[in-house]
């Protein structure tokens, strides 16, 4: 144990002196993976916005489905079987005409206005809960149109057309997200290859000293892994750091702005770091291949 | 511990550096390998810690056999044959200490105190402790070649080579390490070194081999073995 | 052409690595600085090529003066001193020709064929004409330090400085080596050989100073000059 | 004369080296040092045209001013005096009715119609023309009000909108150009700046000996500088080729595309091989400073 201890840490003393010694080549690392990584946050970060509004779009989701005056109650409780029956739909709860005035009229705040109207013109509804999961835009589509086609519908009223576009949205988002996700991870694993590449070239007398008193190539790659880790964890970091700063500015002004998910944030973090460590291999590979085996 | 079986090393553009060279060492034994410049032995000794393989024949070290070793197993044998290069071979950017400590890193045998010990017992023994600090180029070539032996013994191994152990250094100061080599051999260490001074095993009464253009001769006897 | 006048050097960490050197060396004339591992062999020559200057005191080689030398014009007195180094300083990724040739092209005194036959003439006199396309990992320790002091002897230079340059060569080829300085030096070039090895000088009779500690003395007398 | 010869030899040689040794190094640098310089070239390119558009407007600029009916000769003269004296105008010629309707004639080629209208409603005119260099769409501007509220003038015409438009995008894309030229500049500063380093630091020990043995620094930094002025002017000459292949595709479409002129080109080499060499330069004079005295 102890051994291990004393082992990891002179990699990590390793590490860090390659990290710590050409400060201006760090430093110009640093800026340009994370400017880099701040491009595709952004994009992430819009990304989880329409998610969030999506998703409160979703949880409100329903059709109202308004009855013909005058549909007798056999009529309504066969409309009702029919609409339950359908795979999507969760629950179907009448909402009849008195009902109805009673919920405009609170909604109104007891106005006067309705009571000079004499009759009562809302029409009786059925308000269609439709099953989580299968909430989508088409679904919900299909769903209605088929409520919209049972005899004694009037009308059918949901939030299709605006949910079909953010899904529209949201798959399009999607796809920005991997381009964009590739584009920054390959600009991350160049910068950080080459810092890599770098401090390879600047030892390299010390590691031909080492492969010849015995050291495997694990024991010449470690630090030069961590050094790459390090560059890539920190450009991440202050990646994510300025991301949240940007988003803070953003919440002054419109504060139901969310930040990202714990999974978009997991993706960022997969992405650079990934990025980083493919780099950082590639150029080991490459390097140290033979030239000092 | 370590046998040459018709060894032959050509370098490419056909240099021949040694030919046909059979010898034998036991655990404990040491040889000397006198020549002159350019005679085969440093080949000889890259050999052993194969950095060189033969171009035919045979190297056995330990168990590790030329022919057969596979390029990962390499490091396992190198681990266990300390080597005092000619050119020293120290890490430019590391102080002395650390390029002592560097077999016992690469083994990871011990932990912090016991590296730290062994260490400094090696530095001593070639009377470098106070230099401890000191970055190679602020050594003397001296002071270099005897960091070289502190880290060639620190890790105690089965094998030790010496390519001209005492070529930076002065009578006294060669007379000692020579010595050091000697006492590390006689805990059990299979030895070789590689000199032009053909003094240095005299001196001593060693078993000594004469090399020139690459045919190792053992004196009063035909080729060794 | 040399003179050392009072001078001490002081490495950081307060190691006195020369102490009141005093000695003068006249174009043509040869000195041997003779001492154990650690003496101040290397540091002493070190200052007349400048790579080092004195803590206190004055080094004076050719028209330059230590005291007084801007940085810039430090190169021109590099280029009218040759220097085989003790640990050889050859570009590992160039042939031992170009190794050779490098002075030619820093001063940029000859054009293509007349650089070449200098560089051949130089390789030549060292017995490695055979081995120019060789890169020195591809040579042997004293084949390097043979290939040194061709560049150290290419450029005719007017100081020639030596350390430790038969310290990787067997009895034959080291007598040969001092017998190409002793030649160079008698074409009128100062010349200081620094090395382990007091038979040298003795073999020779030539004039040798003892140095010991950073103090240097000439034998049969107190301290130089 | 052989010695300068032979000397230069030896620096294009080492240069090359560098730059051959690295391949798949030397192929990332190209990628990215031409890629920006596409981005630039790009702007350029449109701004060249632009430039050309405007060019040909100002060559038909001048301004029209119609004489109301039954002005006086000497209120003419008077009036031709005035504009001839402003300090933009070249000269000043008179259309009188007649000549207008040959003129107008001509153009609709002998119709008929227009004898047919019994008299001639066309008015005399003065054809205003610019001094070439005073043609910008604020002086015209100017100049067209002034002899507006010329009395005996009835209307003035002239293609101020369109070219003070023109002069506005122009003036815009100039500061596009500055600011698109800086940063592709910085981009390309940065990637060769960073494959010098790498050239520096793959022969760390070669350099100090050479220094040990007299090399200068001009010496030692020759064979860098070159590699680097390799990189940029091989970058720079591929962008340009890619930029004239892009302009052949746009002129199978839009004959009447320009290429760079010849001061744009200027730009452009100035500002890749420019910025390349500062990079160059930057990186040598922090890499060799201190350590390799
Ligand atoms: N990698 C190589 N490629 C080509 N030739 C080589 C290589 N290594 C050594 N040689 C040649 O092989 C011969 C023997 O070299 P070796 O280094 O074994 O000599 P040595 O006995 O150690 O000499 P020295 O005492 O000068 O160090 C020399 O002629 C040398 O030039
Ligand atoms: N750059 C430096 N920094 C600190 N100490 C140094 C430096 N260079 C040399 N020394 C020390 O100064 C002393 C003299 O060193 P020098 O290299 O001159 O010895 P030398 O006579 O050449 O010995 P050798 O024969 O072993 O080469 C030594 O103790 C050495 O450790
Ligand atoms: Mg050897
Ligand atoms: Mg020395």
């Amino acid at each position: 144990m102890e051994k291990f201890l004393s082992r990891t840490r002179y990699f990590l003393g390793e590490a860090l002196q390659g990290f710590v010694r050409q400060k201006s080549l760090t430093a110009a690392t640093l800026v340009s993976t994370t400017a880099s990584l701040m491009v595709f946050g952004i994009v992430l970060l819009v990304t989880a916005n329409v998610e969030l509004v999506s998703a409160r779009l979703e949880q409100r989701k329903g059709i109202v489905a308004f009855i013909e005056d005058g549909v007798s109650n056999s009529q309504m409780d066969f409309m009702r079987q029919q609409m339950a029956a359908q795979a999507e739909v969760e629950s179907v709860a009448f909402v009849s005409k008195e009902e109805a005035l009673e919920q405009f009229r609170k909604s109104l705040g007891e106005d006067q206005v309705l009571d000079a109207l004499g009759s009562n013109p809302l029409p009786a509804s059925f308000e269609v809960k439709l099953k989580a999961g299968q909430g989508d835009a088409e679904a919900m589509e299909r769903v209605a149109a088929f409520i919209g086609s049972l005899k004694g519908i009037e009308e059918v009223s949901y939030g299709g057309p605006w949910a079909l576009r953010l899904d529209r949205l949201l798959k399009s988002l999607t796809v920005l997200n991997v381009i964009v996700g590739a584009v920054v991870g390959l600009a991350v694993a160049f910068v950080v290859a080459n810092v890599v590449r770098l401090a390879v070239l600047a030892r390299k007398e010390g590691i031909a000293i080492m492969r010849v008193v015995g050291a495997t190539s694990h024991f010449v790659r470690a630090p030069f892994l961590l050094e790459g880790l390090f560059h890539t964890i920190l450009s991440a970091l202050v990646a994510l750091g300025l991301l949240y700063a940007v988003h803070r500015v953003f919440t002054q002004r419109l504060p139901d702005i969310t930040f990202l998910s714990p999974t978009l944030m997991g993706v960022f973090i997969l992405v650079g770091v990934g990025a980083g460590m493919v780099g950082t291999f590639l150029t080991l590979h490459e390097v140290l291949r033979e030239e000092w085996a | 511990m370590i046998r040459f079986f018709h060894v032959t090393k050509t370098y490419p553009g056909n240099r021949v550096a040694l030919s046909d060279v059979n010898f034998q060492i036991q655990q404990g034994e040491i040889l000397f390998v006198v020549g002159p410049s350019g005679a085969g032995k440093s080949t000889l000794l890259k050999m052993v810690y194969m950095g060189e393989m033969p171009t035919s024949g045979q190297v056995v070290v330990g168990g590790f056999v030329s022919n057969t070793i596979p390029r990962s197993k390499i490091p396992m044998l190198r681990r266990q044959v300390g080597v005092v290069f000619q050119d020293f071979r120290l890490i430019q950017d590391r102080t002395a200490f650390e390029n002592v400590a560097l077999p016992l890193r690469i083994s990871g045998t011990s932990g912090g105190t016991e590296l730290k010990q062994r260490v400094m017992n090696a530095l001593g023994r070639v009377g470098l402790c106070h230099r401890r600090s000191a970055l190679p180029r602020e050594l003397s070539g001296g002071e270099q070649q005897r960091v070289a032996l502190a880290r060639a013994i620190v890790n105690d191994p089965m094998v030790l080579l010496a390519d001209e152990p005492t070529g930076n250094l002065d009578a006294v100061v060669g007379d000692q390490i020579i010595q050091i080599i000697c006492d590390i051999n006689a805990g059990g260490t299979a030895t070789i070194v590689a000199t032009h001074n053909e003094a240095v095993p005299q001196k001593l009464g060693c078993r000594a081999a004469r090399i020139n253009e690459g045919r190792l001769f053992e004196p009063g006897g035909g080729p060794l073995f």
